[in-house]
């Protein structure tokens, strides 16, 4: 059942050191005031869960919470690569990190089996590529109908979702549009989970019957964080910062800067400057 | 003849592949600008699906990211990721994948995992994404990509996503029952599979370009196939469509910065 | 390609003697109109899927159209038998009539993996139950990460899907909404394709940026039959005409009262007749 | 005490058992009646959900089917039927499953499939629909059945859904999770399961029924509980908001007749 908490309440009560947790968003609806409030919490042991990580699971990865990444794609998109990432892979700063790397197909799959209750996704995938040799948990099943040789991997099952969506209603009830990538998934795959929300409404009010809804009764916390998704976006309310992810390829380059950074716009600050950012975005867009 | 920089000869020659029937799963950066040249120019009546989940998008701008909105708020409508992976890739529904990567072998094969071995990398790179299941379910795949030695190279440190393994049949013996990479478009050149040993060879050379300056960046003895074309200059309208998407797009990602 | 074609027209030229054919409707957009072109036109030996065959499927059996029902429900929803198909199997009434049953979880994972291009099915079913001894197509396979056993079915890949729809625009993509049921799915999952839909317009303006929508590159014909989902609905269009099913218990009752039904309401009628229905359905309920 | 009928006496013990937290997937006819009841007296917040894909709808009327727009219209959203058996059903989200049938054993175990023998039946019944998996899934099992010889029998014809199999703990030996029928709700009396056989045992009987009764409309020899209590006749409020939604129902579905 959901419960409408503070952020810090939320993280406090339902993230634990050493939990498998997933923060979805793929582009879009990046939960990165959550993310934030995950680092000044000092969460430690982590094992991140997520397609595409990035910044936010750079910042993650370079603030020592994170033991394991499972992913698919882990970059800057459109930009270059994950500094934080790339330093604790390749140098063990500020702690070595294991990785579990599948494919987008893979990864997908994962969450949806895990939001089907079920302990594997089969697939037609990894033909003539390297991953299987390196991640063990890459396996194949052969289709009793067909012999067909098909791929299987277990089931994403995190201990929690993260992920950010546009609205709430007083009941917690949470609706996304867009590009909606696997939250649903990620959020029903999950044993617990944190919504944060642009804006909690009385009603959704007229709507597409099909709109993508998540229950409250499927969620853990929900948050109101307006501007919560900076710098990536919540469509309807601000564009994506493209600027800051740009600006991200310098900062995260060197340890200090990354540190520093840190400090001034995580450590010492609060969720309530993401909705500062949001406007200060959209003041320069008009 | 317009003046024009090879970049802008690549995407030209990449978009020129596409046809107006065409249902083309894009990758992001230089396959997303060909693609949508291609959209702007001869082919407007292309389906373009970005991974996001976006179907039939149409951006005035390129994305920065597979996800930006434009892409969404363009489209036809959008699916959820593991839908798109589904029912749309898995299920065989996209003629063409396009594709670009950091390193690529001879039988294109591409590399976008590791530099160095796996377990201790020199260069990590962002990983497969995508790549691994376009380059097996799409009906066939293009790659853009500028040439240089250390991008083509004779062997690849890890296979992301396989082009025609290790030549012949490798695909068919595999269960593959999709062509493959079927065009490699370069700043230099354009590559295309030998119908036997599928070796990517070349079958068209950019205006200007000499088979020099391709052996000094291709880190294998380069194949010719026995008619090798001259690539047509860019079009003064290709050039400025090309360059009007770039200007847009420059002011759009620009703006907040 | 989708070519936008009369009703006679695209059942001449997609549906043959012989086919696997999906008529696919929850309760909902059920494409009645197209059942009846089918008859019209003397289908032959068809083989029916469908998870809840009912009023068409027992106008279609009743005809002589099918030689084999693969389904999971089939009954008139909230009154009772479907004659026409109890005849047939228990009678052999007009033709014997194979049947391969399933669960509904089992015929919607198997549209499902049909859409995704796989060939079989993997969920978590038929526990304890008899279906498995009557029906030799499900199999299990063992998950190769937690040894339980799952129940496998194979994909649905019919030739023909036929479906109705709200509105197609003027380039054959057809938008869905309320109960989607497996329409989609079908639709991915067949060979060809038929897309009946209420009305075509110049274009679906502002809508839900997740609206289900299929594709025009998707379907094959798409034919406009306003009404042709009556005696079911078209949310938004017009309600269900619960009186009829109710009604259509004592028609199918007998089989010389459905042979007349058959000849006056459908052998001698065309698809315009639907319209006819939706407006008098909407008179009586204003 | 109002005056009442046996079917409403049935209807409203059903209705009880179900909670204010319960997500319930309601099967059609008397199981969405009582769950709408309930949803209408004592148990405002309880989330309904019928296969046809609506999720948390508030109908007005009663459904004459599953998929009727009133559940879609009055639903919180509706998704589609396999994403409803997939990530809603299977995904174990359902604290209670509602079901009736045409026959039932004494280990409530469910047949709605053929009388006779399945290659050539007497009776063609509907089939199982979303039963088999509802009935293994669903935290418990609610069934609601009229009660006769000819539906209450010894041996089944066919096992459509499994209710406790052949008793004891049958359903863990067969890696199932979930309770099974834990109420069966019939117009005599109350059932539930014994806890070690798992035979269903009257434990509570309707007002004016009596035990001569109950045993000349059931096909095995009835087992009764140690204390067996007198269910609480309807109330008021109960069989006023009952029969109301049954005139709007009657009133909606007859309107185009």
């Amino acid at each position: 059942m959901a419960r409408f908490l503070s952020l810090a309440e939320a993280v406090q009560s339902i993230v634990r050191d050493g939990d498998s947790v997933a923060m979805e968003g793929f582009t879009h609806l990046i939960p990165h005031a959550a993310g934030h409030e995950i680092i000044r919490q000092r969460r430690k042991r982590l094992t991140l869960i997520r397609m595409t990580p990035d910044l936010i699971y750079d910042q993650l990865i370079g603030m020592g919470c994170v033991d394991k990444l499972v992913f698919s794609w882990g970059g800057n998109p459109g930009v270059g690569s994950l500094h934080r990432f790339r330093d604790a892979v390749e140098n063990g700063w500020p702690q070595p990190l294991a990785v579990e790397e599948h494919s987008h197909a893979a990864m997908a799959n994962a969450y949806e089996a895990g939001a089907a209750g079920l302990p594997l996704a089969v697939f037609r995938g990894y033909v003539g590529v390297d991953l299987p040799k390196v991640n063990p948990r890459i396996k194949h099943i052969t289709c009793p109908f067909t012999g067909e040789q098909l791929a299987a991997v277990p089931a994403h099952r995190p201990d929690v979702a993260v992920i950010h969506a546009q609205r709430a209603d007083r009941e917690g009830n949470v609706m996304l549009e867009g590009i909606v990538g696997v939250q649903k998934e990620a959020v029903l795959s999950a044993k617990r989970s944190i919504v944060t929300v642009e804006e909690v409404v009385d009603d959704f009010g007229p709507r597409n019957l099909n709109a993508v809804i998540l229950p409250h009764w499927t969620l853990g916390a929900v948050v109101a964080v307006p501007g919560g998704a900076y710098p990536s976006y919540a469509q309807g309310y601000y564009k994506r910062d493209n600027a800051f992810y740009i600006a991200w390829d310098k900062i995260a380059r060197e340890r200090a800067s990354f540190q520093a950074w840190m400090k001034d716009n995580v450590l010492e600050q609060g969720p309530e400057v993401f909705a500062a950012h949001a406007r200060r975005l959209n003041a320069k867009a008009a | 003849m317009a003046d024009y920089k090879p970049g802008e000869m690549m995407t030209v020659a990449a978009a020129r592949a596409l046809r107006n029937e065409d249902v083309c799963f894009v990758g992001i950066g230089m396959p997303s600008a060909a693609s949508n040249l291609a959209r702007l120019t001869h082919a407007p009546g292309i389906t373009l699906i970005y991974e996001s989940g976006t179907i039939a998008t149409r951006p005035d701008v390129l994305p920065l990211s597979i996800g930006d909105g434009e892409l969404c708020s363009t489209a036809l409508t959008t699916v959820s990721v593991p839908e798109m992976f589904r029912y749309w890739l898995q299920g065989g529904r996209m003629t063409v994948g396009f594709l670009g990567g950091a390193q690529i072998d001879r039988f294109a094969n591409l590399n976008t995992t590791v530099v160095g071995p796996y377990d201790r990398p020199k260069v990590r790179l962002p990983g497969g994404g995508g790549a691994p299941e376009i380059a097996s379910s799409c009906g066939e795949i293009f790659i853009i990509m500028a040439q240089s030695k250390r991008s083509f190279v004779a062997k690849l440190d890890f296979i992301t996503s396989m082009g025609h393994g290790e030549g012949g049949d490798h695909r068919a013996r595999l269960g593959l029952k999709s062509k493959g990479p079927t065009k490699l478009v370069t700043d230099l050149c354009i590559f295309e599979p030998d119908p036997q040993s599928r070796e990517m060879t070349v079958t068209s050379i950019h205006p200007g370009v000499t088979r020099e300056q391709i052996a000094d960046n291709t880190g294998w003895p380069v194949r010719y196939a026995a008619n090798i074309a001259v690539t047509a200059a860019p079009t003064a309208d290709e050039l400025r469509v090309l360059r009007e998407v770039h200007a847009r797009t420059a002011r759009a990602h620009g703006e907040a910065a």
